[in-house]
């Protein structure tokens, strides 16, 4: 579906007549010097790869609400050079040969500047030949280490979210110094799983810890119950990265499993429970286990005002939901990646002075040229170092904890926690 | 003018149609048809099995992932150039199909569908397990160096569609001769009567082995064009949903019409396409498309065709 | 934890595999069985069930075991009239031409799907369990209501056995199932009957989804491995054979709960995958089915 | 009668479940003759031919066709070898032409495809009828093409499963001129019901009864033969 989304956005013709945007937006001329230039009046067009339907929908949806509230800051504040910005979201069912079609769909049919938005690690692999061959920057927000790990190609970056091997490297200093040395990871037995175990089996070594069970679940798995008597009896911390809708069966039937009893310290990745209530029946027994969130779904006590304007902005209240439904659960822990995506496009675009598709190469190598974003309205998450060369942004971790059936943020780990050598260096390589 | 003369004559002017097309189409439908031409070809594949031998497989997606991991893997391991990786992908989807064939065709019916699904599955779990090898569910990127056949580079718009074009022509005039031809005859005897065509003296174990082979050479160049025409290489595209998508394809277009995989092919991948612009709910479009193509047309918008009107349409 | 142990879990977490398998595949062969068709929308009115199923619960107050409750009567009936609409509708517009309702049941597929999606939401959702009972063993704890789905599943699988077996309705089934034509010229109305049997494979769906649903919840993507199991069970167990589809469900179920706890249990499906694919090609009437297919 | 045997069966048996449909069959088949088969219903006649054209494989016995032993061989092959099996219950090719109904046998061992087709459908006169569906043929005509095609196989043996069944009597006679004429290149193995058909036609009868011979000789000597109007007429 290519649902066009202006938003609060003038249209060209009410700018020219000299009328105030539509409605909620500022008088415009006084903030857009050279916006009464009709040719730079034209918007910018961005094309949204959205996960509709299919498995990723879920994200998708918190994706999409993400992107247009954080279109309409964009735009109040002037868009970007001045001219007022569109984004197009078409589906691509979550599904990397849809995925490349959109792609070109939306570079070629609907004019896009650039296609942004992309979480599941398959769709953007299936879509980034694409990008390169029609030389169209791709800006995703998947979280894999595809980026980084130099697989991809020069048009395609993930400047707003940490990719994950950083992430779970940064995780093995907190979990083997407070949960427990050695640990059991249980994991889904296909790339996302895999990338965990191995990722954190070295980290884990590195820090003086012991990863003394790898227990891999296959993919279809409905039930898990039969897989934790595999669980060895010194077990200290169980490490638990599950994904896909029977994410809250495996929760539950670990929690009937080990009952009220003795049990191993639980460190999970928050991916099992995006869009679930941790306030589920069945998800009591979560209560003092640890999970590692990339932005802290509840809101904290020492939220910074930035984090707080996004969460109103979005439409999220202070426990994560959607403030019209409270059992609306955000994909909180990803979905700002899409924001600060967006705001990374109009700081390149500025600074590459982007005029029109001819700009594209600019806009990449504009990019390219990032070092850091700051904790700001535009990097709610935190600040953040890009490394231009890996196309890739490495920011905080957070590690929270279930208390009181909310989680409450204990550690924040430090940036160097998530270095490690480029393994890639795409400024060499042309466009 | 005599029928094969008629009958040659409308599939090349399809085929002179779709050459034209190369150079008309816009760039975004350009690269949509080059797709279509692909899957297209896999669904030729298919159709010969099933369509005219009557062979129902739910396992195709088994043959389409040989070929397709069967040239990426070559490429991206054994650095592979793309004429090799092609060849190589061709003969790794037939020899798949004469294994599989060699076993499943002690069944008929509804079992040899099941069968041909289980071995597709078990194919589609491997893919998933060996992500040393694979990146299982994330798959491979083929990188744009090794995509240059002949030296043209498949991963530009043009020789990306005319190598689709290519591979398509010959998949459709190899399948319009096979198909007219005595050995055509036999399979759709076979389709029609197995008993019968046994008592003529034909063994059907034989022929439908042989015709297996020859769908699972066209789903094995189908997968090998498709990695090295689009770059990637996904264990999504060995799923259950692309061995239904082939039968589906090829009834919506008319099972047993030589050209009808391609009408069905290319009516999904637009119906799909421009549902999008319609509504959000896109699946609701193309559930109900399908719904109202099946009461209208039961036998495909070929097979429909030549029941009304067309009776000489092969 | 010691052998003994291990083998007893993983049997009973067979005995649920098992129990969910027989559900879900017993309206299919009824449907197989009686019409003859493939009906490959059958996973979705299965998970139309577990959504419906949630629903309900949302919409009766009151402890969970009143919604679920509820939701076992509601469900299935639901189900089993879109199921019949859609029989009347369109299947039988399609003289249950075998390919033609590939197609039209694959349309049905996206339309179930979309309008979940729609009006659900892509989010799992779980519904509460009647309710919660842990069952302490000496070595673990165990869910008293995976056990409770256990002996429910034999109750429905006892009363469709008996519908069949020994019910006017059954033998009506059955002579539908035996010769479409011979049941019409005894003025069997083979229509009603067959929008009957599609209605009640929907309903079976229907129940065995609502009775899942407090271990599994609701996913409007949920209808897809149901489908192809059940399909396998079918298979192996027979076509048409009410006791081949419960023993096929219990020798799936048990094996892929024992093998996929002591062996790499990826490496064991596909190994099993495999063997499935081979007790077919060896034996193509299914394990207790006595005519060829 | 100078008979060169082209078949012989020797202990022929097979029994479903407790059902002996034949059962210890002794079974000669002369080059050139016409030979019946003739038995009351059940009496396991279409097994019997069933075993020897190989669409039911053999428990016990053996069968030599041609000086060969055939016992074991696929069915396909015994056809290639020259056994042509016509079914009781017809079995065209309905949604095919006519023509390629006939083609098909003759593709097969590789004869002349437009000509070879052609005289054969000459022969049971559908000739004119060569571009129809089979399948919207009248059932005389289907039992006649499915003849055509056993013919198009040009076999040494012809076997021919209750071929006159829901023929008119003047289909009957034109039969009746066809199978004389195809003898004695061909040998012809007849179930046949009809029971003038069979005196008419028929050089040697054989009797089956419960899965046995119960006698086999000239039509005069089975006509004769006590043990078979028992049969016939007590049974």
């Amino acid at each position: 579906m290519t649902s066009r989304l202006i938003g609060k956005t003038p249209n060209r013709r009410s700018v020219l007549g000299g009328m105030a945007a539509g409605a909620g937006a500022l008088a415009l001329p006084t903030f857009f010097p050279g916006y009464t230039h009709a040719q730079s009046a034209e918007p910018i067009r961005l094309g949204f790869q959205l996960h509709r339907t299919g498995i990723g929908a879920s994200y998708g949806r918190w994706y999409e609400r993400t992107a247009t509230a954080a279109l309409n800051v964009l735009n109040e504040a002037g868009g970007i050079n001045g001219r007022p910005v569109e984004i197009l979201f078409e589906d691509d069912g979550t599904d990397p040969a849809r995925g490349a079609e959109v792609f070109g769909k939306l570079a070629t049919q609907s004019n896009c500047d650039l296609v942004f938005g992309a979480l599941f690690s398959h769709v953007v692999i299936g879509t980034a030949p694409r990008a390169a061959e029609m030389k169209v920057p791709y800006l995703v927000c998947s979280e894999g280490h595809h980026v980084a790990s130099g697989m991809l190609n020069r048009w395609t970056l993930q400047p707003g979210i940490t990719d994950v091997k950083s992430q779970v490297q940064g995780m093995a200093p907190f979990v083997t110094q407070n949960l427990g040395k050695k640990v059991t990871m249980i994991f889904p037995d296909f790339a996302f799983g895999h990338d965990h175990r191995d990722y954190f089996t070295a980290a884990c070594a590195a820090q003086g810890g012991e990863v003394i069970a790898q227990i891999a679940i296959p993919p279809t798995e409905t039930s898990f119950t039969r897989y934790f008597p595999q669980i060895p009896a010194e077990t200290e911390v169980i490490y638990h990265v599950m994904v896909g809708p029977a994410v809250l069966t495996f929760v539950k039937e670990l929690g009937e499993f080990y009952g009220s009893g003795a049990r191993p310290q639980l460190f999970g990745f928050i991916d099992s429970l995006e869009a679930v209530d941790i306030a589920s029946p069945g998800l009591e027994f979560l209560e003092g286990s640890h999970f590692w969130e990339a932005h802290p779904r509840y809101k904290q006590a020492d939220a910074s005002e930035h984090e707080v304007f996004y969460r109103n902005a979005v439409g999220v209240d202070d426990n994560g939901a959607s403030v019209t439904d409270p059992a609306d659960v955000a994909t909180y822990a990803h979905m700002f990646s899409v924001w600060e995506t967006l705001f990374v496009i109009k700081a390149g675009m500025e600074a590459a002075g982007y005029q029109g598709p001819a700009d594209r190469q600019k806009l990449v190598e504009a990019i390219e040229a990032m070092t850091a974003f700051a904790e700001s309205r535009e990097h709610p998450q935190g600040d953040k170092t890009f490394n231009g060369k890996t196309h890739q942004a490495f920011g905080h971790q957070n590690i929270s904890q279930v208390q009181g059936g909310k989680l409450i943020r204990v550690h924040r780990t430090s940036l160097e926690d998530g270095y490690y050598p480029d393994e890639v260096d795409y400024t060499t390589q042309s466009f | 003018m005599s029928a094969g003369a008629r009958i040659w004559a409308l599939h090349l002017a399809a085929l002179a149609l779709l050459a034209a097309g190369g150079v008309l189409l816009p760039a975004y439908h350009l690269t949509n048809f080059a797709k279509v031409m692909v899957l297209a070809t896999y669904a030729m594949g298919y159709n010969i099995a099933f369509g005219y031998t009557g062979l129902l497989s739910l396992g195709h997606a088994l043959f389409f992932g040989a070929g397709l991991y069967g040239a990426g893997m070559l490429v991206q391991h054994a650095g592979a150039a793309a004429g090799p990786a092609a060849i190589a992908g061709l003969l790794a989807g037939g020899a798949m199909a004469g294994v599989v064939g060699l076993l499943a065709l002690r069944t008929q019916g509804v079992a040899f569908m099941i069968v041909t699904l289980m071995f597709a599955q078990a194919g589609y779990l491997t893919i998933l397990y060996n992500t040393a090898w694979t990146r299982g569910d994330e798959g491979i990127v083929i990188a744009r160096e090794a995509r240059v056949l002949l030296g043209f580079d498949l991963s530009a718009d043009l020789p990306r569609y005319f190598a689709a074009f290519a591979l398509f022509a010959a998949g459709l005039v190899l399948k319009l001769w096979l198909v007219r031809s005595p050995s055509g005859r036999v399979m759709i005897a076979l389709r029609e009567n197995e008993e019968r065509s046994r008592m003529l003296g034909y063994d059907p174990y034989a022929r439908k082995l042989a015709a297996l082979v020859i769908s699972g050479l066209y789903a094995g160049a189908a997968g090998a064009a498709y990695g090295l025409l689009f770059g990637y290489v996904g264990a999504s595209l060995a799923s259950t949903q692309y061995s239904i998508l082939p039968l589906l394809w090829v009834l919506l277009g008319g099972a047993g019409t030589v050209l009808g995989p391609f009408v069905g092919a290319l009516l999904m991948f637009y119906l799909i396409d421009y549902s999008s612009a319609v509504t959000t709910a896109s699946l609701l479009v193309v559930g109900v498309a399908l719904v109202l193509l099946v009461l209208f047309a039961p036998k495909g918008i070929l097979g429909t065709l030549r029941e009304r009107w067309l009776k000489w349409l092969p | 934890m010691s052998f003994g142990p291990f083998l007893l879990l993983a049997l009973m977490e067979g005995m649920v595999t098992s129990a969910v398998l027989a559900l879900a595949a017993v309206g299919l062969s009824l449907v197989f069985g009686i019409m003859r068709v493939v009906n490959v929308a059958h996973g979705e009115f299965f998970m139309l069930g577990a959504v419906s199923a949630w629903f309900v619960s949302q919409w009766v107050p009151g402890p969970p075991v009143v919604g679920f409750a509820a939701a076992l009567i509601l469900c299935p009936l639901f189900v089993g009239a879109i199921a019949a609409l859609a029989d009347m509708t369109v299947l039988k517009r399609l003289n249950y031409e075998p390919e033609a309702t590939i197609v039209a049941t694959i349309g049905l597929l996206y339309i179930l799907q979309q309008a979940a999606l729609s009006l659900y939401g892509p989010d799992a959702r779980p519904v509460p369990a009647p309710f919660n009972l842990r069952v302490q063993l000496p070595w673990f704890g165990y869910s008293g209501y995976k056990i409770a789905v256990v002996a429910a599943s034999a109750v429905v699988l006892l009363g469709v056995w008996r519908l069949l077996a020994k019910s006017r309705v059954g033998l009506v089934m059955r002579a539908t199932q035996y010769d479409r034509e011979t049941a019409r010229a005894f003025g069997i109305n083979v229509d009603r009957v067959y929008a009957g049997v599609f209605a009640l494979g929907g309903g079976l769906a229907a129940l065995a989804a609502v009775l899942i649903v407090p271990i599994q919840q609701a996913h409007y993507l949920m209808g897809t491995d149901p489908l192809l199991l059940s399909f396998i069970v079918v298979i192996i167990g027979g076509l048409g054979s009410l006791r081949g589809t419960v023993i096929a469900a219990l020798l799936i179920g048990l094996s892929d709960g024992v093998i996929s706890t002591f062996f790499a249990p990826t490496l064991a499906k596909i190994v099993a995958t495999l063997a499935v694919a081979l007790v077919l090609v060896f034996r193509p009437q299914g394990l207790f089915g006595r005519r060829a297919l | 009668m100078a008979a060169v045997t082209l078949l012989e069966a020797r202990g022929l048996t097979r029994h479903f479940g407790g059902l002996k449909a034949v059962d210890g069959v002794d079974f000669t088949l002369a080059e050139g003759e016409i030979h019946a088969l003739i038995g009351p219903n059940g009496a396991g006649k279409t097994t019997f031919v069933s075993l020897l054209c190989g669409r039911i494989p053999v428990q016990s016995g053996s069968i030599r066709f041609d000086g060969a032993d055939i016992t074991r061989m696929p069915a396909h092959r015994r056809v290639r070898r020259g056994i042509a099996y016509t079914f009781q219950i017809t079995q065209v090719f309905a949604n095919l032409t006519v023509f390629d109904n006939v083609a098909l046998a003759v593709q097969r061992r590789g004869g002349h495809l437009a000509e070879e087709t052609q005289a054969a459908l000459s022969r049971v006169g559908l000739a004119e009828r060569a571009g129809q569906i089979a399948g919207t043929l009248s059932y005389g005509h289907q039992r006649v093409l499915e003849i055509a095609m056993g013919l198009a196989l040009q076999p040494r043996l012809l076997i021919l499963d209750e071929p006159t069944q829901g023929l008119a009597n003047a289909e009957i006679e034109t039969f009746k001129d066809l199978v004389r004429q195809i003898v004695p290149e061909t040998t012809v193995l007849l179930i046949e019901h009809n029971m003038d058909v069979v005196m008419d036609l028929a050089q040697r009868i054989t009797v089956l009864n419960f899965g046995e011979v119960l006698a086999t000789g000239t039509p005069e000597a089975i006509r004769a033969n006590p043990a078979v109007q028992a049969a016939y007429l007590g049974g």
